[in-house]
């Protein structure tokens, strides 16, 4: 409930609110993308910076082994879900399989958000998690698309060159990297930007994504009751495995519950764009829509809540 | 009514943004040599309504335009038909003259 | 010259922002399903020169491009006369080819 | 004088000799609405956190019911003389006098910055009286075009959705509630950016209204001498009834002036798109020329500073 | 196929950003009244590709959109075929047709 | 070495790689255009607070009629050199040596970001000799260009109003003078937009910039070998030049390496669009290619730390 009363999520709400009466509200598309790689430098700078001072660990290595292996295979069994009760194509199925296996950005910044004003902050390095898990699951993704939908094979080649430079996986590893270089001491000239600045910046990004989540759950026309609902249950079947694993491999609370809030989140940003262009075939309408229409909102009011909810049973 | 210049085919292309270098790759192959891109900022049509918002940009529309020599335009129009549906091609044809004929042959 | 394709009517708009909601409405009363909305930057006619400054939106203009099959289309064109002075409208039409013609019925 | 040295009101007319002199600076679109947006976020969640603090009072609602008074009623002098003076057609009238019922936001925001550096603060809700003064004048406008104009009545309810789920007030309000609901604690985290960055952003949006209104006036061809005297008359006039309003119902003198700036100022972004959409008939050169070209730069320079004086002298 | 309305010379230049009034200019000189300007994204020719970073803005190109009365439009065309080369722009002309074709005269 | 490091010259970096490796990351356009206007204006207060603190010295006065001096005489000797090594035609070598003389606005932001680090910092007004030496050259390189090429001459009122109201002469002048004009306690309350953010914002600035500068590398095909030693060659020997005769008249450290700054840097915002118009026989691709993608990440990257590293031999 406190957690319902924080800036960021009632902007959220805002936003959400002024799609569903209609409102005319509408935030220039410029000015959302420019706030959205603005939030990607800023976590990135943050996370560089913590590791920077913590130094490389053992349990960093194993977090980061934990965060790939989970993207790699999440879109496994969602795939067979989707194409069982969610009577999905192979190629649909295939498609959102891999949004369910990457990660949002802005759903984790959220939740970190969350966990700062809770206290149990997580450890820096899950921004190099984030930033680990959002491609392999398109790797997955495709290969399911070609094994079972018959879509012609990709060359590998053109495959690794599309998730490596990535926009967003340049600038979240490339902003940590700056972090890591410059350190503390290099960071805090810029600190008034991408520190003191964040969490505003932050409200005002999340009152763009409810105005464009809920135009999309409004207009959406691939959505239908079963799909709302599996985009509901595949988000909390896999926030509670990111969050077992996070427990299993010894992460402290607020790192578990920040790896189920990444395993739990829905790619709608990467991986919708390398989809459209390895899979035009798939629905853009179906897989923007449950990722971003169900899945994103679900998981800002709910699903954040719960993982960590989870978390603090589950760690001991 | 006849207008100056010399009668070349225009193509319009409305196209999601992730497939332009797809398209461009194929006017290549065509030795089609020049194109221009243009925005578009929202529509509706049989899958719905949308509206850019450059964030989700899978599904962010531009319009491509390709000035070229009819034979030329016709056999990429023909290569490019079987992307119609799974591409969501809108694809507009027109007769135009242009100056300066030998920059579109 | 012949074009691959089908011959449908385009109809090109140009219209200020706040008023594009009753275009599209028109439609509708016509059957016509899809359009697209384009963007403009600034321009010049007899109430003077504009800029788009989105502030102000009242004056923000775009273009918005219908394909349709052409009864349809003169039908809308009468509907649309008799707003053409009071809502500033700049129409354009023009006959075009299209691919899949069964999307512009 | 000193009102005239602020950095906000220089930049007003960096801006304005820079699109007098034809120079080819210009902001983009999409910034210039990114900022608007942003400034109203920021004076909502003031206003929102300030009445947090100090509680709803007797006196909150009194100057609500003042302000949402003259934005129903000034439209009737204004729209008379319009008429009479200005020689307007019915349906010109009607529209322009909508305006001038309704407010500027920036004008109200610089009129607070200026009370502000004169260490004579408007109370907090003075912002929620802003939000309420946006779209009565609308009705009132829209009624009398149909009065007289012989304008097609629209449905009520259309009307109300329109005015009610307008982006401005949706912003506003929603923004105040947000500080209403977080109050002055959970605004702390979020204050560098809504309450630190505030006058230097908006001394950026006011180059960019500089720069509009100058191109306005410069290149309006509806204007003519006779209705830019008019649109100085009506603005005066309007304030000085808000202020003596204010000092009726007992505001204190930052309060009154406030109250004087909403009533004297004029709306440049809802009413226009209003009135676009309802009154297609109407010039949009006119009532944009009138109240973004001459009304708003008037204000900035000098009747804010007029309608404080008046209030220093009114209210004892 | 007869559309409604009446013909005129559409003629839309491919131009950078800073070269506009020029072209604007050589509009007044042949007394034609109203012009549109639209943005475009990005594009590719002979002398190679370009994207619109709007900084450097001396290659950000623009489209202008001019409809007038045939006569003007080809003695405007003739004005300004001497600086296709060093403008290096891309002219487009058709006809189309339009409503209230004396704001177009 | 230690130069390289600091967080704006790796976003620089950064930028550049991801346009390297053909990374579909990329900025607005309307917000990187945004952020240039926001360091013009920042910068300009920021030069006009200090003078206002300092006073009006000869020193001022001198290093301007250098900077002035620098901007109209740099053309001639580069244009010899591009006509005889470069093979430029006339009126190309014309255009291109414009852009030499003038200066670019954030290869300085990025000098005196470095001097500040290195705790030798230039003097405020240097900020007034920036927007003294913007357009100078750009009459320069139009004479050369009538004289050599057999451009036809302009109307010599266009073109001083053309270089006189040119954005960044209007923006850099105008915020000079409001700085001037409100000095540091009218300053203050706009300080943490303008002073705080600064850096951070120039961070994202140069990220943009290095994408813009490497895609330009990239996609050119007006840049030769020979042409992008010349790059080097004359921004080194301008350079070089503006550092001695800041020594010469007697500037300190700090000062006469920012003249060497701005001297070796090449204008790739106000020049080029002067030349697009005053000159549209000259090609684009050359003179954009030689002053932003090779003149720019040089200087960036290796030109100032040798102005500097000279002025600190030279001065004593
Ligand atoms: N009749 C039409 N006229 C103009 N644009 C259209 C039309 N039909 C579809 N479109 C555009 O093409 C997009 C894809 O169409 P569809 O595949 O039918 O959803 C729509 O969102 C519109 O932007
Ligand atoms: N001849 C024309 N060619 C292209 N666009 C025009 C023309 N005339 C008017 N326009 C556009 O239509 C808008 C409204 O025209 P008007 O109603 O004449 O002011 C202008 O501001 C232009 O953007
Ligand atoms: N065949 C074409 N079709 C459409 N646009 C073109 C074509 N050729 C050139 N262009 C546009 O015109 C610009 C200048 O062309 P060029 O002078 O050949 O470099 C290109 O960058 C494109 O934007
Ligand atoms: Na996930
Ligand atoms: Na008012
Ligand atoms: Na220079």
């Amino acid at each position: 409930m406190e957690t319902l009363l924080s800036p960021v999520v009632l902007f959220f709400v805002l936003g959400a609110l002024a799609a569903l009466v209609r409102s005319d509200l509408s935030i220039p598309e410029a000015v959302g993308k420019g706030i959205s790689l603005y939030l990607m430098v800023a976590i990135g700078l943050k996370g560089g910076v913590e590791v920077a001072e913590a130094g490389f660990t053992l349990e960093l290595l194993v977090a980061a082994a934990a965060g790939i292996a989970l993207s790699f295979m999440l879109p496994l069994p969602v795939f067979v879900v989707l194409r069982r009760v969610g009577k999905l194509s192979s190629v649909n199925a295939a498609a959102v399989s891999a949004h369910y296996g990457s990660v949002s950005v802005v759903t984790f910044v959220t939740g970190l958000e969350i966990l700062t004003r809770q206290q149990i902050p997580a450890a820096g390095y899950t921004v190099a998690v984030l930033a680990l898990m959002e491609t392999p699951a398109i790797v997955s993704g495709l290969l399911l698309a070609q094994r079972y939908g018959g879509a012609e094979p990709r060359p590998m080649g053109d495959l690794l060159h599309e998730t490596l430079t990535n926009a967003s996986v340049m600038l979240l590893v490339g902003s940590f990297s700056v972090g890591l270089i410059v350190g503390k001491d290099g960071f805090s000239p810029i600190a008034p930007v991408f520190e003191g600045a964040f969490r505003g910046v932050l409200c005002l990004f999340l009152l763009d994504m409810g105005l464009i989540a809920a135009k999309r759950l409004r207009e959406g026309k691939s959505l239908t009751p079963r799909l709302i609902a599996l985009a509901i249950a595949i988000a909390l079947t896999n926030g509670m495995l990111g969050v077992l694993l996070g427990a299993a491999i010894g992460l402290d609370v607020g790192t578990a519950a920040a790896l189920g809030i990444l395993a739990g989140s829905a790619s709608y940003i990467a991986v919708p764009a390398a989809m459209r262009l390895a899979l035009p075939q798939a629905d853009p309408g179906l897989y923007l829509g449950m990722s971003l229409a169900v899945t994103f909102p679900f998981n800002i009011l709910v699903g954040i809540p719960i993982y960590i909810w989870i978390a603090q049973q589950v760690v001991q | 009514m006849t207008l100056p210049g010399t009668e070349r085919t225009r193509v319009e292309i409305l196209v999601d943004a992730p497939l332009v270098p797809q398209i461009v790759t194929l006017l290549g192959k065509h030795a089609i040599r020049g194109h221009t891109v243009m925005p578009t900022l929202s529509g509706e049509g049989e899958a719905g309504t949308w509206d850019d918002d450059l964030i989700t940009s899978a599904q962010h529309k531009v319009t491509v335009l390709v000035v070229a020599e009819p034979g030329k335009a016709d056999a990429f129009i023909e290569d490019i038909r079987p992307l119609l549906d799974s591409y969501g091609l809108i694809v507009m044809l027109s007769t135009i003259n242009v100056l300066r004929p030998e920059k579109f042959a």
